[in-house]
């Protein structure tokens, strides 16, 4: 059999949250080199933080990030108030809840119908889509439409929201507002649970491989904002051991740090949740979800869109719950003792696990900082999965098959190269 | 009638909250898409970064080596070339790593190897590379905002520029002072307008993440965040924020900075 | 009640390039109701209205007692302005008005009048120089001076020419700076003023730059034209023209209702007094 | 002016109910976001009962006190401007076809009948001026008029001025006087009535009001004057308008430049100030644009732009303009002074610049 070599150069891999690169060298179906390369160009948050006080942190490190910028505010209050002891309350804890249910619905629905669904229908864009694909198309921008609702009312915008702070938030809605909202969000259900149907009718790929999922676990709540770190492996710790069992490292051809779990790959997010997390879905939920015939936990990490699927539904279900008797209160922030110490924080961005360090010094000023994004969580993991699923399509593959599979894999871990940057190259190139 | 205007968006180092402000329009995306080509929007799965545009937005600061050709190479490609968000017209949060004496030491303590890190002195303006035609700011800016500019250009004209400050639409939405009546330390009075009022209009002090506006007095807004309490240092930080690099935020955080270490 | 924020559509008949910058519009209101009761009086001017973009305030050019047509000679510069270039016959803009007090051509009958424009393309002044020579009769001597910055400024050159070919008219034309083949004197439009015909009792009309305008004022009242006979065109931020919007006022007046012409007393305290 | 009644504290909602009864909106003072603001009361117990304010230059402050008392207090950020010049309104629609032809539309606002409870005796003054402003001049506004014709007012005489009140010296308060359908004065017990319009006597009629003893009017008369004796501020005794427009090269300008942000919250929660700035907003899909008219304020750089030039591009020209205008060229426009002794300017300046100390600087009563 001759030698088989591939060369192939897509100069910008589309439809991620921002941009990186891929190496790729194959001789005869094996892999020979694969490095997915993230060119953050270095925003260096972390330093940025340093000398800052803690209540600026909020509105700081909203910016990592625009498309999760909630999760991010989430990890931080959390640990902030960790440090102060500081228990904002059951209203302000039900409306924090509320308000990350919008970031996975606006989030996820944005993955699903702009980034994701291209690939299994066969478009290049979600704008190509529009005309065969109408009502689904429709169904997902006002699913859309409708978390960025859910932040705008306690954010008062979607992206980078001001609502926050240490303690609650700065204002209550108004109660004619959340029940305005809410009656939208009761309209959006059977949408919600008809995304879930056909996201698992979507052509997905097969997909058989053995990997670790992190997530948080709650002792009653599906995660997003409370819980202990567990794993498939059997790990299970409180948010504040984390750089116990995982660690950084770098490597050269990337400027996102890689992580493990003692020394291996994991996969955050929200196939990884809903592995470990089934049990814990809204009744409804996991009725819908029973439907699909597709079952949790899954081996196949293309089954993360019908994860997020799930999540939009587990989140509108959960959002309406928690607005049900809403009651606006005068002063819903408390403003926070600083002392200091080390606090953690740690929530479930859309894309996984978002983990926070703080020092900071007995004015509330920050001494050090760490945030531990999913996106470089993953990134071990998306190689890994890259591997697998590029060799399982066989030595003859051609090369555009190769490269829409890598992209698809790829697309499937919602990277936020955002809390990265830059173009990304698939290069399939000899070794 | 004619074609279809070409439209571009191109990303630099950003958080991409920007292009959510087309990405979050739904229908009007759509809709938008009708009304123009998009020919370049790698997020919504438009690639051909090198094409030529009628009408490109750029989103990010200048920071890389890369970057900076990247930019020029978009310049010569675009008819009309918007800046968009406080990165690309004002070097964004990122452009606090030009005030450490140490940028490249702050990469030394982030990444074990630094060496691998490429990236220029200071995070930068399109502006400071290119002739840009015009800057919608803001942190991130909204639909309205982008919007706005596509309507424009299919009618053929500039967007507005919108240079008052955030008070004035803060007393049209009817938002009662927190400066006033709260003494919270709002930025609102050296802030451009744009946003809407948001953070005022929640009861909290707006963080200038629309940059500053025109005629601001930066030295009196600042001598009255003195009389609340804030220490010089902590006035220079609420210069030195999300549009530190922007000239009057630049130059007030710097006044204050020196105050701060005259204490000292 | 009236509404006095209303647009009418009127559609452009013509356009006329008059400089590589300024153009001129002919339109008639498309409503035939509208447009025969339409009046205006010389001097005055239209909110003019590109659609979805905004509106400018506008000097009717043409003349009252004409056909049906209204002319607005017009400079591209900003949005509004530069978009109405664009437009072609047959493009439909908005217009509502007519607008404030123009020129005082009761007053102005049986005088001798003199006319001092001052940079690019005067269009208020263009309207008068117009109306007159078609009423020349009711008029005495017509002495036009304009002044430009740079020779290669001046448009209209024809028309200069052809009116200082008639009887009665005279035309100076100066430039601050000179070019070659650049017919007129150089310096400031003041330098004309020894050669020019301004007899005393002329009646002066001024349109241009502010600092201009106080220069030529000065200069007449030390040639002994009273300050009752110097009229002003004057410029300011206009939004509404109805007198509600608050933009155009200098001092006590709304130039777009005491205004924009004024007579030089009207003025006086406040001319070159810098931000009125 | 003789009292009509006496309504006693707890009938205040019987007075809600009969303006609803009669069709009206009522809008009435209530405690929002740290101060006092008008919007729709449907409940007499919304009103600031037992709420007092504290103004300074720069500083408001709401504080509760152990009184019944539901108008304790001078006033908030906003007069009745925001209710009858809106502070967004669209002016007219604008559609154009596929053809390129422009239909225009007005866009009169349908205005529900208003009553206003709590109006104070400047917020009167002030009405009248934006009354000869918007219906009285070259054209009336109809949005404007539509929004004036059926408003109900029912004044409270002011028994609580803050320290920075000066109607007393601009002839515009304490006492309610003119321009009301009814006043209330608040006493001990509750308030007593007077009507000040046949409409507003009508609407007596219908409210439990009962007869007024003439210890209680000593009473309120006494209050009233009282609040006119603690006013702690005043404009300069002269003729402002020439005093300003004699000293337009003054050295204060310069000064106060140092200090002012330029920021217009002076001018936009100033009763009488009118400006407004007008904007074409079309819909993406190009088909219609809306004209929409905004506050805007002599102290934005638009404000005065003509194309290439600021007139006014700096902020001593832009705090001459507005003080030469409110003390000075109002006279001229409109017969009397633009200032209606509110002092919402001092209080809501966010550095607390004094109109009242900087004219007297300007115009020299003393202390330059
Ligand atoms: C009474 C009067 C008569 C005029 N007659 C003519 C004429 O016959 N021909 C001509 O070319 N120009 C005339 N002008 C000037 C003309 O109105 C401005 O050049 C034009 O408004 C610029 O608008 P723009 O949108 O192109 O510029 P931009 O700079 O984009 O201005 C935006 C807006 O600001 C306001 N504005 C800007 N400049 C002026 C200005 N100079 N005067 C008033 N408002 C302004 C307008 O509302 C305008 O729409 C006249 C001005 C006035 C006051
Ligand atoms: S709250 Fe802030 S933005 Fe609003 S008026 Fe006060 S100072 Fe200005
Ligand atoms: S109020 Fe200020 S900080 Fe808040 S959104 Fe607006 S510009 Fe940004
Ligand atoms: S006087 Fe005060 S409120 Fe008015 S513009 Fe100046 S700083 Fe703002």
């Amino acid at each position: 059999m001759a030698m088989r070599e591939i060369r192939l150069c897509v100069p910008v891999l589309a439809r991620v949250e921002g941009e990186g690169a891929l190496d790729l060298a194959m001789r005869n179906g094996r892999i020979e080199t694969l490095r997915l390369r993230i060119f953050e160009p270095p925003r260096l948050f972390e330093k940025f933080l340093e000398g800052r006080e803690y209540g600026e942190v909020p509105d700081m490190v909203a910016r990592v990030c625009g498309i999760c910028p909630v999760a991010y505010q989430m990890s931080a209050v959390q640990a902030i108030e960790g440090l102060f002891d500081l228990d904002p309350g059951p209203w302000v804890h039900a409306l924090r809840r509320v308000f990350y249910c919008g970031e996975w619905i606006q989030s996820h629905a944005l993955h699903i119908h702009w980034l994701a669904a291209p690939d299994f229908l066969g478009y290049d864009s979600a704008v190509d889509m529009a005309a065969t694909h109408a009502a689904a198309l429709r169904r997902g921008l006002a699913l859309q439409s409708l978390g960025n609702a859910i932040v705008s009312l306690l954010g008062g915008r979607s992206v980078h929201p001001v609502g926050v702070c240490v303690g609650g938030f700065h204002a209550a809605p108004r109660a004619a507002d959340v029940a305005a909202l809410r009656q939208r969000l009761i309209a959006a259900v059977a949408d919600a649970e008809a995304l879930v149907a056909w996201t698992a009718a979507l052509p997905l790929p097969p997909g058989d491989q053995d990997f670790v999922s992190v997530a948080l676990r709650h002792p009653r709540d599906y995660p997003m904002n409370a819980g202990r770190i567990v794993a498939s492996n059997g790990l299970d710790i409180p948010v504040s051991e984390y750089e116990t069992d995982f660690a950084e490292h770098q490597v050269a051809y990337s400027t996102a740090l890689f992580s493990t779990l003692q020394g291996r790959p994991y996969l955050v997010g929200p196939l990884a949740r809903l592995n470990l997390n089934a049990d814990r879905l809204h009744p409804s939920v996991q009725a819908a979800l029973a439907r699909t015939g597709i079952s949790f936990p899954s081996r196949n990490t293309l089954h993360s869109i019908v994860a997020r699927a799930v999540e939009i539904h587990e989140a509108l279900l959960e959002a309406i719950d928690l607005l049900a008797d809403y009651r606006d209160v005068p002063c819903p922030g408390l403003g926070g003792t600083p002392r200091a110490g080390i606090g953690f924080g740690a929530t479930e961005a859309p894309r996984g696990l978002l983990w926070h360090r703080y020092e900071l010094d007995d004015a509330g000023l920050v001494r050090h900082a760490r945030l531990v994004p999913p996106t470089s969580q993953n990134q071990a993991r998306i190689e890994e999965d890259l591997r697998g699923a590029l060799e399982a399509l066989g030595a003859d593959a051609d090369e555009d098959v190769l490269r829409k599979r890598a992209e698809m894999v790829i697309r499937s871990y919602d990277p936020c190269i955002s809390c990265a940057t830059h173009f990304l190259r698939v290069r399939v190139a000899p070794a | 009638m004619d074609a279809k205007p070409r439209l571009a968006v191109h990303k630099f180092s950003s958080c991409d909250g920007c292009q959510l402000a087309f990405l979050n329009q739904g229908a009007e995306l759509l809709q938008l898409a009708t009304l123009v080509e998009i020919v370049h929007f790698a997020q919504a799965g438009f690639v051909a970064p090198d094409a030529t545009v009628d009408m490109a937005f750029v989103e990010g600061s200048i920071s890389t080596p890369e970057d900076e050709k990247r930019i020029r190479l978009v310049r010569k490609n675009s008819r009309y070339l918007v800046a968009i968000g406080a990165c690309a017209t004002a070097g964004g949060l990122q452009a606090l790593r030009n005030r450490a004496p140490g940028g490249a030491g702050w990469i030394a303590e982030i990444y074990p190897q630094p060496g691998h890190i490429h990236a220029l002195p200071a995070s930068t303006a399109v502006s400071a590379h290119v002739p840009v035609d015009a800057e919608l700011w803001g942190c991130p800016v909204n639909g309205r905002q982008v919007l706005d500019a596509v309507r424009g250009r299919l009618f053929g004209v500039t967007p507005v520029v919108e240079t008052d400050k955030v008070c004035l639409e803060c007393k049209r939405q009817q938002g009662v002072c927190v400066l006033v009546a709260h003494g919270a330390p709002c930025m609102g009075p050296v802030t451009r307008t744009g946003c809407g009022a948001l953070c005022p209009r929640l009861h909290r002090d707006c963080y200038a993440c629309y940059g500053p506006a025109e005629n601001a007095n930066t030295q009196a807004l600042g001598r009255r965040l003195a009389d609340l309490g804030l220490s010089p240092a902590a006035i220079a930080r609420r210069f030195l924020s999300i549009n530190n690099a922007a000239t009057a935020f630049r130059d007030a955080g710097d006044r204050w900075q020196e105050e701060d270490h005259g204490d000292a | 009640m009236s509404e006095p924020h209303l647009m009418h559509e009127a559609v452009i008949c013509e356009r006329i390039q008059e400089s590589p910058t300024i153009f001129t519009l002919r339109l008639a209101f498309t409503d035939p109701e509208h447009k025969a009761r339409y009046r205006f009086q010389p001097g005055q001017f239209n909110m003019v209205g590109l659609y979805g973009v905004g509106q400018s305030p506008i000097s009717i050019v043409s003349d009252p007692e004409d056909e049906h047509l209204l002319d607005h000679t017009i400079r591209g510069l900003g949005r509004v302005s530069l978009g109405l270039s664009r437009l072609a016959p047959g493009g439909r803009v908005g217009l509502r008005g007519p607008y404030g007090r123009g020129w005082p051509l009761a007053a102005a009958e049986g005088r001798n009048i003199v006319l001092v424009t001052g940079g690019l393309g005067c269009a208020p002044a263009v309207s008068v120089i117009r109306y007159i020579l078609r009423r020349r009769e009711r008029f005495g001597h017509l002495t036009i001076l304009q002044g430009v910055k740079h020779a290669d400024d001046l448009i209209w050159r024809q028309q200069y020419e052809r009116w200082s070919g008639l009887p009665d008219v005279y035309v100076g034309l100066a430039a601050d700076v000179s070019a070659p083949g650049w017919f007129g004197q150089v310096g400031p439009v003041t330098v004309l003023f020894d050669r020019a015909p301004i007899a005393p009792g002329s009646l002066v009309m001024l349109c241009g730059p502010e600092m201009m305008m106080r220069a030529v004022v000065e200069d007449l009242r030390h040639r002994g034209i009273d300050e009752n006979d110097i009229w002003l065109s004057m410029e300011r931020n206009m939004h509404c023209a109805v007198g509600l919007c608050g933009h155009c006022q200098i001092g006590p007046y709304f130039v777009c209702r005491n205004g924009p012409v004024f007579s030089y007393p009207e003025l006086k305290a406040l001319l070159g007094e810098r931000g009125f | 002016m003789a009292a009509t009644g006496f309504l006693l504290r707890g009938h205040m909602q019987n007075l809600l109910d009969a303006l609803r009864a009669a069709g009206y909106r009522c809008v009435g003072p209530q405690v929002r976001d740290g101060a006092i603001i008008y919007d729709t009361l449907s409940q007499a117990d919304d009103l600031p009962w037992g709420w007092r304010d504290e103004q300074k230059p720069g500083r408001y402050r709401l504080g509760r006190h152990d009184s019944p008392w539901g108008f304790a207090w001078a006033n908030g950020p906003q007069g009745l401007k925001p209710l009858l010049f809106a502070s967004a309104d669209t002016l007219q629609t604008a559609r154009r076809t596929d053809e390129g032809a422009l239909h225009f539309e007005s866009a009169t606002p349908h205005a529900i009948a208003t009553a206003v409870l709590g109006v104070r005796a400047c917020d009167l003054a002030a009405l009248r001026l934006q009354d000869q402003h918007f219906l009285e001049g070259l054209v009336p506004d109809p949005h404007y008029a539509a929004r004036r014709a059926d408003l109900f007012l029912i004044a409270v005489h002011c028994t609580h001025p803050a320290a920075t009140c000066f109607c007393v010296s601009t002839g515009d308060g304490p006492r309610a006087e003119h321009g009301f359908d009814l006043a209330l004065g608040e006493t001990e017990e509750g308030f007593l009535g007077t009507a000040g319009s046949a409409a507003g006597a009508g609407f007596a009629k219908r409210l439990p009001l009962r007869a007024a003893e003439p210890r209680e009017q000593d009473a309120l008369e006494a209050r009233i004057t009282a609040a006119a004796a603690a006013q702690q501020r005043s404009l300069p005794a002269r003729d402002l308008r020439a005093a300003l427009f004699a000293n337009l090269r003054h050295p204060r300008w310069e000064e106060v430049a140092t200090r002012c942000l330029s920021c217009g919250n002076c001018t936009a929660v100033c009763p009488s100030c009118f400006c407004h700035a007008q904007s074409e907003e079309p819909t993406l899909d190009g088909l219609s644009s809306m004209s929409v008219r905004r506050w805007d304020s002599c102290f934005t750089q638009g404000h005065s732009a003509i194309h290439g030039i600021v007139i006014r591009a700096d902020t001593r020209q832009r705090y001459r303009q507005w003080l030469t205008h409110k003390l000075g060229s109002w006279h001229d426009q409109y017969g009397r002074s633009g200032c209606v002794g509110c002092g919402r300017c001092i209080t809501w300046c966010p550095v607390g610049i004094d109109i009242t100390e900087e004219a007297a600087g300007i115009c020299g009563s003393g202390h330059v």
